[in-house]
């Protein structure tokens, strides 16, 4: 009887001292946050703390993303040794679980626990519509996500005044960047380079926000070119199967496949085993160099595929692609790695011209800059390793400029892995190549 | 060939190429709900396991492809009769009442563990070859890489030695014996710890082999398993649970009715209209499609 | 369990049979003035997600503690309540209110049909039958653009036009308390009768006289509306929709709960929820680590409690009294011996 | 007569367990159901409950065709049971248990399902608290437990499925005379059981099968006497 009751007691009192204990780390948490209401006058000392929410997947489906999100900002920063002006940064990694409800949650205790200045980056648009309503609720100004899809835009047109925080969209809804591939199979017809069997296409994309945008788009573009777009498959997010997609089209016999995939495996699958089952088309894959080790899985199959992609052309690319993988110790890629080191230098110089012209880094003043001078046009960034000039103008806002001179995606085709650029005109490396069996 | 034929044939050949693959991963599924009565839900993880392993073996210490996959079906082998000794054996100790929902739950958490340590190892890299064998074999108008018939093949080899395993060796005949009939096949003497622990292995083998098989398809990745995971149990459930054997046509029907609603209804519909079917099947033949003596009824 | 209260006041009695123990009285009034004394919106907003995922597992430990069913496609409900509410919203300008109810009986309907085409089968094949339906409802959301926006997700307008989260917040704890209330109330009515005799023993039920197949889809309609209703709350709360709330992980997260905190308790899945949610935030920092422990923590439950959180409270409440009654000399054996089940 | 069965046949797989049974049991009566292990007596008394239906033949029931009705419905119908290996409600207290059948096996349902339910814990005699749980309950308790549920549907007919297994003298002097209780208050009993001495002491008529085949059927007196019945058992023992 004594002993059971012992070791009855004990394993109360490991319950006991269990339930304490998290109720203590709770209380510990929780009790803090009243205590550190402190002024903005405290962030506005001259050399006090930026803290730089950055909103990102690092858990789930997308948090290889996420990584190269953190891993490109943090080299941004650390390039000026984590200081703007005398101010040392901070980062506020907010795990958005690429979730949406997560993400507006952790968005919303980097805000009022870690007291974040200023809101930065996001990658999926169900995200950022959640998070906008946080921004707009706490007065964050929130620079430069990605969340690419129209529900954002709308929602931005539903309210500009409301959701002026959210200041500036890094990646534009997809049709206005996909009419590139468009003009690059046209000019290389107009040219006479290429004399297609028919003018079909077919459409294929990842299936969510992102690729049916996509494929919207580009079905729309086409036909504007006289394309007949034959048919529009959707692939379900992770499928790596695609024989009997391939066989299909194949069967359709038309002289352009052309979509986007938003996962490496999925598009390296196509790719691979496109070539296996000898599909007779020009194939434009969009997205398909966005993450970094895509050859290793595609090997060959790739040559000749189009894809329409930021590139490390310039020598300042090249040089950070080098530098991240002598750092990380794994391939960027330029659109997410690249890009988001970029943003993330405008981001700094929007700090800067903050510091310079109201004062001091505050908030109010964040909002105050994005509002009168990024958005506006006045401060834009030149010196990107990736796109000639990101800009926001009235009329664009929330997407950047898009033009030859500002934003622009080159479209290139990929031979042994490497990209050749072959529109627009101006970046030109070479023009497009028709594989033999196709000719 | 004509369209209609070249169609027919096109579905006939894609669906028993990914057919076989299921048939392998279900045949695992269905030893260890027969046997052991676990709803294993943690079969993917072992698929993704299996990736690695030939991943590693092949691209790092550059072992030859049949070697690489037979390294990582030993390794799955090991790991699943570490995870049974170490998980499933404490719990048939302690309890075995409400056994199946209790272990449904323990595998969920296996899942969870397994997936996320992947991910903390391995980080979140796509890890993938080109090719194991390069090259393709065509037939008739249609290619066929040479990787995914000799998956197939190996796939198939793998089913009928183990089936020779079930049939012909004193082991396997225990372990069809424990499936029958647990306390019975205690009463002759045949060790159920033993039984338990090698049935839990082998079945880990076989998503093992399956993930080792398709690395050069799809990459070595911590969330591998989910998609091949809802496959096997949708075959499992066709066939009914726990018949081994039909487990193999059962994989090449789902893999058959996916190819078709694929071609027909395009890929997002695939999922819905093979379910459709499967409700409908499931409706008129409660014991699934190869009901049999023995197969525990999905009716009450 | 049931014992306890017996010897109770008259008002405990009346409290009891709604399934109140003042104990639980107490920690309701806490958490209810809770958010008003700590006027933090992010712990305010914490506790929503807790209380309405602990909502959502009582309702599962409805179905899966009673008629022990596991409504593996659970997630898919919720997710009906979601779109159900947000479109009558979006498209009709219907009140957020009714399309909450809308979203309830819409549910509620789905989960009717489902049990009549899975409900005869047995256990562990039924769950596999609704998750297999789920996976199918998530693919026609996905993939019904027109209706649905699809992947893009569905703008939702706000059930509150105020910034704060405090309306949220007692609306959420007004629909866990009734959630509970009632089904508390049913569990202690013969119904609730009909659904434990099915759980524990199939067989007899059916030769007491018992119609299985009606109670258990009654339970599976009646936990499926209230996961409708929860969904059309999560909709308004947090403003857009994606398929992704019918994701197989949301079950997960919901039946987690329901075990850790204890299998046909009803509240234990409520405890589990308001206690882990928070747990799960606050380890945020570790990353992959925390789900690693999460799914250590589901095997050792699994493993060594399989009783739950519920189960723990009742070994004290057990050791409370053996203590009490060795003080106070020899008890009723039977006493003990019921209150550890 | 209350039960009849018409050539009832139920197979399982290619074994034929219950073959052309047909019984007549009248009002009022304890009919006996004996056979070597095997015969499919437990069978039949499934198929005449409703737990499967049988492939062939027919159940009658107070003149009603009762054939592949539900075990449910069959209850609401007037008959209740008890099974072979016992099946409670294990984390209800005694009293729930036979609540269960007060509440739901009756048609309409008691306006005092309670009273009714500890009533019947009475007349059998139940020796331990009415909240006890079940759980807690051993084998012999259990099957009191079952025989006050089935009897709280109110039922016309009731099967018991080896009620006495495991008895000892004492306990089956006791329940010989809960039987007679039982019949005396108007229920018609039919009982499988190996106990031949129970069955031989308060049986008016008894049907003997094997290899799911009726083989003898009469009163007490008649079947000891019966060479068939007596080869059966003997061949049996054979066999084991």
């Amino acid at each position: 009887m004594n002993s059971f009751l012992f070791k009855k007691s004990r394993k109360f009192v490991v319950a006991l001292t269990t339930a304490l204990v998290l109720s203590l780390t709770l209380t510990g948490c929780g009790g803090a946050k009243p205590a550190s209401e402190t002024t903005p006058a405290a962030s506005a000392a001259p050399n006090s703390v930026i803290k730089i929410g950055v909103i990102i997947p690092l858990t789930g489906p997308a948090a290889r993303t996420g990584q190269e999100f953190k891993d490109s900002i943090n080299m941004a920063f650390s390039e000026i040794n984590n200081k703007v002006g005398e101010h040392p940064i901070e980062f506020k990694w907010i795990d958005s679980e690429s979730d949406a409800e997560k993400g507006a949650r952790a968005y919303e205790s980097a805000i009022v626990n870690d007291k974040i200045t200023v809101g930065f980056m996001d990658w999926h648009s169900w995200v950022s519509v959640s998070c906008m309503e946080v921004a707009a609720k706490y007065k964050m100004p929130h620079f430069f996500s990605y969340g690419a899809t129209d529900v954002v835009n709308q929602k931005y047109k539903s309210d500009p005044e409301k959701y002026a925080y959210w200041m500036g969209k890094a990646w534009p809804t997809p049709e206005k960047l996909s009419i590139g591939y468009v003009s690059a199979v046209e000019e290389a017809i107009t040219k006479g380079i290429w004399k297609p069997e028919n003018k079909k296409v077919a459409l294929f994309g990842v299936d969510n926000d992102w690729g049916r945008g996509f494929c919207a788009a580009l079905g729309e573009q086409y036909k504007a070119a006289g394309w007949e777009v034959v048919a529009t498959e959707w692939v379900g997010l992770g499928e790596t199967e695609f024989y009997p997609l391939l066989n299909k089209l194949k069967g359709l016999n038309v002289s352009l496949v052309a979509g986007t995939m938003s996962d490496p495996s999925s598009v390296s699958s196509l790719i691979k085993q496109s070539r296996e089952v000898g599909l007779k088309s020009l194939i434009a894959s969009d997205g398909l160099g966005w993450v970094g080790e895509w050859y290793k899985l595609t090997g060959d199959a790739s040559d000749y595929v189009i894809d329409q992609i930021p590139q490390w052309t310039t020598p300042e690319a090249k040089k950070f692609q080098a530098d991240f993988v002598a750092k990380y110790n794994y391939e960027p890629g330029a659109a997410v790695a690249g890009m988001s080191y970029d943003y993330t230098k405008f981001l700094i110089k929007v700090l800067e011209a903050t510091e310079k012209d109201y004062g001091a880094i505050t908030t109010e003043n964040l909002f105050k800059a994005g509002k009168e001078k990024v958005m506006t046009g006045q401060l834009s960034y030149k010196d990107g390793i990736l796109m000639k000039e990101y800009k926001y103008t009235p009329e664009t806002f929330p997407d950047p400029v898009i033009d030859g001179d500002h934003y622009m995606f080159p479209v290139v085709q990929y031979f042994g892995g490497k990209p050749n650029v072959i529109w627009p005109a101006a970046f030109k490396d070479a023009d497009l190549k028709i594989p033999d069996n196709l000719k | 060939m004509d369209m209609d034929s070249m169609q027919l044939f096109n579905i006939v050949l894609t669906g028993v190429l990914r057919g076989g693959l299921y048939a392998l991963m279900a045949v695992g599924l269905s030893l260890v709900f027969g046997v052991m009565n676990i709803p294993n839900f943690a079969h993917g993880e072992f698929y993704m396991l299996g990736a690695y392993f030939s991943y590693f073996t092949y691209t790092y210490f550059h072992f030859g492809p049949i070697s690489s996959i037979l390294l990582a079906a030993v390794g799955t082998f090991i790991l699943g009769a570490i995870a049974e000794k170490t998980l499933f054996y404490p719990l048939r100790k302690r309890s075995k009442k409400n056994w199946i929902m209790n272990t449904f739950l323990l595998t969920l958490g296996i899942s969870i563990v397994l997936q996320n340590g992947a991910k903390m190892l391995w980080g979140n890299t796509y890890r993938g070859i080109t090719q194991y064998w390069p090259g393709k074999v065509s037939i008739a108008s249609f290619n066929i890489s040479n990787d995914r018939i000799a998956g197939f093949c190996i796939a198939m080899v793998t089913i009928a030695i183990f089936w020779l395993f079930l049939n012909k060796t004193t082991m396997g005949r225990a372990i069809r014996a424990v499936s029958q009939d647990e306390t019975g096949a205690s009463i002759v003497g045949v060790n159920l710890n033993v039984i338990h622990t090698l049935t839990f292995a082998l079945s880990c083998l076989l998503a093992g082999l399956a993930g080792a098989i398709l690395l050069s398809i799809s990459p070595a990745y911590p969330f591998m398993g989910v998609q091949p995971l809802y496959k096997s149990w949708f075959v499992l459930i066709l066939v009914g649970m726990g018949n081994i054997g039909a487990s193999i046509y059962g994989g090449l029907l789902v893999g058959l009715l996916e190819t078709f609603a694929y071609m027909k209804f395009g890929s997002g519909w695939q999922d819905v209209v093979s379910l459709a079917i499967i409700i409908m099947i499931l409706i008129f033949k409660p014991r699934g499609l190869f009901a049999k003596k023995g197969v525990k009824s999905v009716s009450e | 369990m049931e014992k306890a209260e017996s010897s109770l006041t008259k008002g405990g009695r009346f409290i009891g049979k709604f399934g109140f123990t003042p104990l639980s009285i107490a920690m309701l009034f806490v958490l209810a003035i809770f958010p008003l004394v700590l006027q933090d919106e992010v712990i305010t907003r914490l506790l929503i997600s807790a209380l309405m995922l602990g909502a959502l597992a009582m309702a599962f430990d409805f179905t899966a503690g009673f008629i022990n069913i596991n409504n593996f496609g659970y997630a898919a409900f919720w997710g009906v309540g979601a779109y159900t509410s947000a479109l009558l919203a979006v498209k009709l300008g219907i009140s957020p209110w009714l399309g909450m109810l809308a979203g309830g009986i819409l549910a509620g309907l789905l989960g009717l049909g489902l049990g009549f085409l899975t409900l005869r089968l047995a256990g562990i094949f039924a769950s596999c039958m609704t998750w297999f339906v789920a996976l199918a409802m998530f693919a026609v959301t996905a993939n019904w653009v027109e209706l649905t926006r699809g992947t893009s997700g569905l703008s939702v307008p706000p059930l509150f036009n105020t910034t704060g989260n405090i309306g949220y917040f007692y609306t959420i704890l007004i629909m866990t308390v009734l959630t509970y209330v009632g089904l508390k109330v049913i569990i202690k009515s013969h119904i609730g009768t009909a659904f434990r005799a099915i759980g524990q023993d199939l067989q007899a039920a059916q030769a007491s006289g018992i119609n299985v197949t009606k109670y258990k889809i009654m339970n599976f309609t009646i936990s499926c509306a209230i996961a409708g209703v929860l969904g059309g709350f999560y909709a308004h709360f947090v403003g857009i929709i994606t398929p992704t709330v019918m994701n197989t992980s949301h079950t997960v997260e919901v039946m987690v709960l329901s075990f850790v905190g204890g299998r046909g308790t009803i509240w234990g899945g409520l405890i589990a929820g308001l206690v882990m949610i928070p747990s799960m935030e606050y380890l945020k920092g570790l990353m992959e680590l925390r789900l690693l422990i999460y799914g250590v923590l589901m095997i050792v439950v699994m493993i060594f409690f399989p009783s739950g959180l519920a189960g723990l409270y009742y070994k004290v409440v057990q050791l409370i009294r053996k203590n009490a009654s060795l003080t106070k000399g020899k008890k009723e054996e039977k006493d003990v011996r019921r209150a550890g089940l | 007569m209350i039960l009849e069965t018409k050539d009832v046949c139920k197979r399982f797989g290619g074994l034929k367990a219950v073959n052309n049974v047909s019984l007549q049991v009248e009002e009022g009566q304890i009919y006996g159901l004996i056979g070597p292990n095997g015969a499919g007596k437990t069978t039949l008394l499934n198929t005449i409950a409703g737990v499967h239906p049988p492939e062939a033949g027919k159940v009658f029931f107070r003149g009603q065709d009762i054939t592949g009705f539900r075990a449910d419905k069959i209850c609401h119908t007037g008959m209740a049971r008890t099974f072979q290996i016992v099946h409670s409600f294990q984390n209800m207290s005694v009293l729930e248990n036979v609540m269960v059948g007060s509440v739901f096996g009756n048609r309409r349902p008691y306006s005092k399902p309670a009273e009714m339910a500890a009533e019947m814990l009475n007349f059998v005699e139940f020796p331990l608290s009415h909240d006890t749980l079940a759980g807690n309950l051993n084998t012999i308790q259990l099957k009191r437990l079952e025989l006050a549920r089935a009897l709280a549907t109110n039922c016309k007919l009731l099967l018991l499925d080896e009620v006495a297994a495991g008895l000892t003298p004492g306990e089956l002097i006791d329940l010989t005379i809960l039987i007679r209780k039982i019949r005396e208050n108007g229920t018609t009993i039919i009982m499988v059981e190996h106990l031949m001495k129970l069955i031989m002491d308060v049986c008016d008529r008894i049907a003997v099968l094997c290899f799911g085949e009726k083989i003898a059927e009469g009163t007490p007196k008649e079947i000891m006497e019966n060479e068939k019945v007596l080869e059966a058992y003997l061949g049996a023992k054979y066999v084991l």
